[in-house]
């Protein structure tokens, strides 16, 4: 079944149109992969899917209901998590402390309770604590559980913002170029990971430049170029497909 | 906790140390300092939202306990806790079309509203005084008026010990997380399900309320009240308190508003070369301690192990 | 009455223009460095005390305030060096609050080598009123707005027309892809306090005729100038300018109609209700958030 | 008996004299710095002159005086803070100081509890109405100042008046003051404006009063830079009736920063501005020309009635000691209160136990700027 449905979503920069006239529709469990030359659209894509930006036209469902929610944190919580191209880890923090955070919408906390530090509160905590714990082990990092988030490479902190992200329990995480910048083994890493995300039945929106990582893991692929979409469809249909072709040599940057 | 504990027993082991009410008072002045700054602390350390407009809330406190007990009869206890809340209220009213502006744009709105606040008590003498001042009814407590250093010295250490425990409780809860987190990266904070918004707004109106509540008792210690603790001058040496302690380190807090409300105390000695002083003194420890004052030693310390 | 509404837009033009000539301070330095400077109202001080004091030795007036210029710039690139640059890195607080203590610092020092009294300079073309349109203006205030204006020209030119301030541009746009093109940011940040310091002290010459100076006049000058840039945008130019006549004029107008007890208030409320339909000030950036 | 051991004796004597005798203690706390410098820079450069002139005298009972003075910056609440350090901690044997309203009153409280005797040096009326048994002062009240100023008015038959102040404290309370007793004299405010503090212009106040319809007079309280500002503004917008200044700008500052514009104005002051031009036969003649020439001679600056306060202020506590033949803080405290005919600065003082201040209207001259400089209106 759909989880997540987009009909004619488009998205104006003071006249530039980043995103235009886009459908497209996420089935649940897959791994939706989003590629395209730079500028393609790719990241205004996910900012509108996470509400960090409003789009000028178009409507989203999210398993078959009208999407309400207008602020980012609203997106949060009807189940959308995502990961940043360039980081945007809490670096104030430890990497533990990181993964809690992200467990925000699971803990119901209320001013006086948090001051006052009640028994009720210290256990949810606790609990918490363990879970982050075991998110930092599923992507490999319980060894850094306890440094400071700038302490970590940048690897790690790639993989922790996925597991910040899996704390929430989204039912859909879009994922921004987790592979840019990595070393091969470390990539390697990566797609582990998210086939370990779809094993566990979370629906994966990947936006990544790296057509190996894509090919390989993913089950539906949306190529987009200048803000539309160019092509869609199964990996091994879209590879043979002569405009994407056409779009990834005739372009500038590859 | 070990931090807490250590804090409890310099408010309980200093009275050894002190030979006269003045150096209560110094004693008293530092705790009421050291409230405000660790409620701020939360807003410009933590949350990262940089206020230049706290001495607004601490006059609000001050007069507003001020004259509801002076010219309206109020018990002091209530004219406290009501000017507490009209700080609080305050800051809720303003804080939700102030907290949308960012880094510097914030600083100076906040700094507008302190200075409104300041012209309001200035021009308004019919029941603040004016610039003169006016004098402030003493806090009685279950009938017993509050008065002497002594005594005051122990309500302050306890309000202080007290304000320390909740702020580090908040800090390591998830509402702290959240502060610490809008402030490590906004728009992450938001996709993790944060409503940045609702969360900078709690800060603000929190450490708004400390400011106030600090402010009211400063006024029933002082017994007279004047509009110079409500003037920007003053917000900017609680933002320099901070910062010279530390950001987002609540002893740091505790330290910061120490030093500097001791140090003029002790500059006396330079006469007419205090201001230098005083300057150079913030300019180099700014620039060789940049994180502030507890956690360049916090490093040092652990470096040395 | 029109001759009354004439008085009051005179003198919010003066008013203004003083706080613009401050305001370009801080735009400058926050431009190169992202820095705060709270001690540009000190340099404000210095210019004016420097010329009472060159004066007072028997110097002619061209020769006292290009020496008092002289002096301000040079502080200023000591701030730059010795205070500013061994903290780069630093938290932008931090570095507000090494600028404040430099502006305690200052003071200090002022009150030590000159003294705490109020002085005043004389008029540059004395004081006889000049009578514009049913209202009066005082020579030294077309001074004022007339220095200001070629000022906007001159530092327009500097920044588009000269290498040191297409340099000071190029790093405030981006400051990564500046140093790979080989600027020195250290450098820019050498100049843009010296600049603007020279700026300040040519603003307290200009205005001691008006306003007086003294050891402490920065402190309400500085307020207002970073009022002023706020207001327009910070790091903006003409955003700088137009803050600052903006809130001379809202000063002189709310002083004239409303109270003169509350007009700073109502100054200050203005502002805020400027700054809540436009975050960015009136000319600043409108900076859209990159993920 | 040789030059050298009469040397070691007179030496030995001098320091047993001293070991015996410890030195009385005058505390202090100022204004030094802060918007108010102008009025604790020439009272702490007062106070340390003429401690060292009265040592250098012999002292005071034979007692050397040691002075002990802070610098408040103008904050209430650091005054008080410095004055519990001076009551606590340098246990001094009375306090002089006090340079604005706001910090002596915020120490009344403290010097009361303490039975201190404590001289202000600040200019508004609450400070002695009502009477507080440990509190004097020397300058003229606010109150004063308006009476004299109106008295002048009404003799030259105004009756219509406008009033513009700043924001400080002096300037509101004398606005207060004025509005008050306007009515006692016949005289009408009829337009009242404000301005702030380190305001640059203040044409626009000024042309509503301008304005304001069968204005006679123009009455501005204030002191520092703001009136010497309004006195600018009014000269350019040509306002052509007379303009009164306050006591707050009693010094030759005044007429240097106003330049021109200052001509005709009057302002109530103590007669140490013309302390020369004063008749041989005026009897104050020698407390302000020496006190004049002592202070100009020594910091090469004119001479402000303010310093003249701290002057009063020091001199009336000398004088309560060497009637009470110590220091004892009760017996000063009561010397104090029964000063008859004491001539200062500021003019002839007599205490009594219903008024701690003992100046009256005889006290203040009215000055007018002629020339460059002040002139005693006849």
């Amino acid at each position: 079944m759909s989880l997540l449905r987009a009909e004619g979503l488009a998205k104006e920069f003071g006249g530039v149109r980043a995103v235009e006239g886009l459908d497209f529709e996420i089935r649940e469990g897959q791994v939706f992969s989003v590629i395209g030359p730079n500028g393609a659209g790719k990241t205004t894509l996910l900012n509108l899917l996470t509400g960090i930006y409003r789009p000028s036209a178009g409507r989203l469902w999210l398993a078959g209901r009208a999407l309400a929610a207008r602020a980012p944190h609203q997106f949060a919580a009807a189940g959308i998590g995502r990961t940043f191209q360039n980081l945007q880890i809490f670096f104030n923090m430890s990497a533990l402390e990181n993964v809690m955070a992200g467990r925000h919408l699971h803990e119901r906390c209320g001013l006086l309770a948090a001051l006052a530090r009640t028994p009720r509160l210290a256990r949810a905590e606790r609990d918490c604590r363990r879970l982050a714990r075991e998110l930092l082990e599923f992507v490999g990092l319980a060894a850094y559980a306890d440094a400071p988030a700038d302490s970590l490479p940048y690897g790690a902190l790639k993989r922790l913002e996925i597991a910040r992200a899996l704390a929430a329990e989204p039912r859909l995480l879009l994922l921004d170029e987790p592979a840019a910048g990595l070393n091969p083994s470390e990539i390697r890493g990566i797609d582990g990971l998210i086939q370990g995300l779809a094993k566990r039945g979370i629906t994966v929106v990947l936006v990544e430049h790296n057509m190996k990582l894509v090919m390989g893991v993913s089950d539906h692929v949306l190529v987009l170029d200048y803000g539309r979409k160019l092509a869609e469809g199964a990996p091994e249909a879209v590879r043979g497909d002569p405009r994407v072709i056409e779009a990834y040599l005739g372009g500038a940057e590859h | 906790m070990r931090g807490l504990l250590a804090l409890a027993a310099v408010v309980l082991l200093a009275p050894l140390a002190l030979a006269n009410n003045y150096h209560y008072e110094i004693a008293i002045l530092v705790g009421l300092n050291a409230i405000v700054c660790v409620g701020l602390n939360l807003l410009i350390g933590y949350a990262g939202q940089v206020s230049l407009g706290h001495a607004g809330f601490f006059g609000i406190g001050a007069y507003g306990s001020a004259i509801l007990a002076a010219r309206y009869g109020w018990p002091p206890l209530a004219s406290l806790a009501a000017a507490t809340a009209a700080a609080a209220l305050l800051a809720w009213v303003v804080g939700r079309p102030i907290l949308r502006l960012r880094g510097h744009y914030l600083a100076m709105a906040t700094l507008g509203l302190g200075i409104i606040i300041s012209i309001v008590i200035t021009t308004e003498d019919r029941y603040t005084g004016g610039p003169d001042g006016m004098s402030v009814p003493p806090l009685a407590l279950a009938g017993f008026a509050l008065s002497g250093e002594r005594a005051w010295y122990w309500l302050v250490g306890a309000l202080l010990v007290a304000t320390v425990w909740l702020s580090l409780n908040l800090i390591d809860s998830p509402v702290g997380r959240a502060l610490r987190a809008l402030h490590g990266s906004e728009v992450a904070a938001e996709v993790a399900g944060i409503d940045s918004a609702r969360h900078k707004l709690l800060a603000f109106v929190l450490s708004a309320a400390i400011a106030g509540l600090a402010g009211a008792l400063t006024a029933h210690y002082a017994g007279f009240i004047t509009p110079g603790k409500a003037t920007f001058l003053h917000s900017i040496e609680l933002v320099v308190m901070v910062v010279f302690g530390g950001m987002a380190s609540t002893f740091g807090a505790v330290v910061g508003a120490a030093v500097l409300t001791a140090l003029p105390q002790l500059l006396t000695v330079f006469k007419e070369y205090e201001m230098v002083v005083f300057g150079g003194v913030m300019m180099l420890t700014m620039i060789f301690m940049p994180t502030g004052l507890v956690p360049t030693l916090a490093m040092l310390a652990r470096r040395r192990r | 009455m029109s001759g009354e509404l004439a008085q009051f837009l005179l003198s919010g033009l003066t008013v203004g223009s003083i706080y613009a000539l401050v305001a370009l301070g801080f735009a400058i330095i926050y431009n190169a460095s992202h820095v705060i400077n709270f001690a540009q109202g000190e340099f404000v001080m210095i210019g004016g005390m420097a010329t009472v004091s060159l004066l007072g030795a028997g110097l002619p007036l061209a020769l006292a305030a290009a020496l008092a210029v002289a002096l301000a710039a040079l502080i200023g690139l000591a701030l730059a060096r010795f205070a500013v640059q061994p903290a780069r890195g630093a938290s932008v607080v931090t570095l507000i609050i090494i600028t404040i203590g430099a502006a305690i610092l200052l003071r200090g020092l002022a009150a030590l080598v000159w003294d705490k009294r109020i002085h005043a300079l004389p008029a540059f073309s004395g004081d006889a009123p000049i009578a514009v349109a049913g209202a009066t203006l005082a020579p030294q205030s077309l001074w004022v707005i007339g220095v200001t204006a070629l000022i906007v020209c001159a530092l327009w030119a500097f920044f588009n027309r000269t290498l040191n301030g297409k340099a000071i541009l190029a790093v405030s746009h981006n400051r990564l892809a500046a140093q790979l093109m080989g600027i020195s940011v250290r450098r820019v940040l050498l100049v843009s306090f010296a600049l603007s310091a020279a700026l300040g002290a040519l603003a307290g010459i200009l205005v001691a005729p008006i306003t007086f100076t003294s050891w402490d006049v920065g402190v309400m000058l500085g307020l207002k100038g970073f009022a002023a840039a706020i207001l327009g945008g910070m790091g903006s130019g003409p955003g700088a300018v137009l803050g600052g006549l903006v809130l001379g004029l809202l000063e002189s107008l709310g002083a004239g109609y409303l109270s003169s007890a509350y007009k700073d208030a109502i100054a200050f409320i203005v502002m805020l209700a400027v700054l809540m339909l436009m975050p960015g000030g009136l000319l600043g950036a409108r900076a859209a958030e990159r993920v | 008996m040789n030059l050298r051991t009469w040397f070691a004796a007179a030496l030995l004597a001098a320091t047993a004299a001293v070991q015996a005798q410890a030195p009385i203690r005058i505390g202090s706390f100022l204004s030094v710095t802060g918007p108010a410098a102008f009025l604790g820079d020439p009272e702490q450069k007062t106070l340390e002159l003429y401690v060292e002139r009265i040592n250098a005298a012999g002292g005071v009972l034979g007692r050397k005086l040691e002075l002990i003075a802070y610098d408040s910056g103008g904050d209430a609440e650091k005054a008080r803070t410095f004055a519990k350090r001076l009551i606590e901690q340098d246990r001094v044997d009375v306090i002089v100081g006090g340079s604005t309203t706001g910090e002596t009153m915020a120490v009344v409280p403290l010097v009361e509890a303490a039975g201190m005797p404590f001289i202000s040096l600040a200019g508004a009326v609450v400070i002695v109405e009502p009477v507080k048994k440990w509190v004097f002062k020397t300058p003229h009240t606010d109150r004063m100042a308006c009476d004299k100023i109106f008295v002048d008015m009404k003799a030259r038959g105004f009756s219509k008046a406008a009033l513009i102040s700043g924001s400080g404290g002096f300037d509101k309370s004398m606005r207060a003051q004025c509005l008050g007793v306007a009515k006692n004299h016949g005289i009408a405010i009829d337009a009242d404006e404000t301005y702030g503090a380190g305001d640059t212009d203040m044409t626009a106040q000024l042309t509503k009063i301008r304005n304001a319809p069968g204005v006679q007079a123009v009455l501005n309280a204030g002191f520092g830079q703001g009136p010497a500002i309004v006195t600018k503004n009014y000269k350019q917008l040509g306002i052509a009736q007379p303009l009164y200044q306050s006591h707050g700008v009693a010094s030759k500052q005044f007429i240097q920063l106003a330049g021109d514009a200052a001509e005709g104005v009057r302002l109530p002051a103590a007669a140490l501005l013309v302390a020369e031009t004063l008749p041989d036969s005026d009897p104050q003649k020698k407390v302000v020309v020496d006190y004049k020439r002592a202070y100009e001679a020594r910091f090469k600056q004119d001479v402000s009635t303010f310093g003249g306060h701290a002057y009063d202020g020091l001199m009336l506590a000398v004088e309560a000691m060497k009637k009470a033949g110590s220091a004892d803080k009760a017996r000063v405290r009561d010397a104090l209160e029964q000063i008859r005919g004491y001539m200062g600065t500021a003019g002839v003082v007599n205490m009594s136990a219903q008024d701690h201040m003992g100046l009256d209207l005889t006290a203040f001259r009215m000055l007018e700027v002629r020339k460059g400089d002040w002139a005693l209106v006849q």
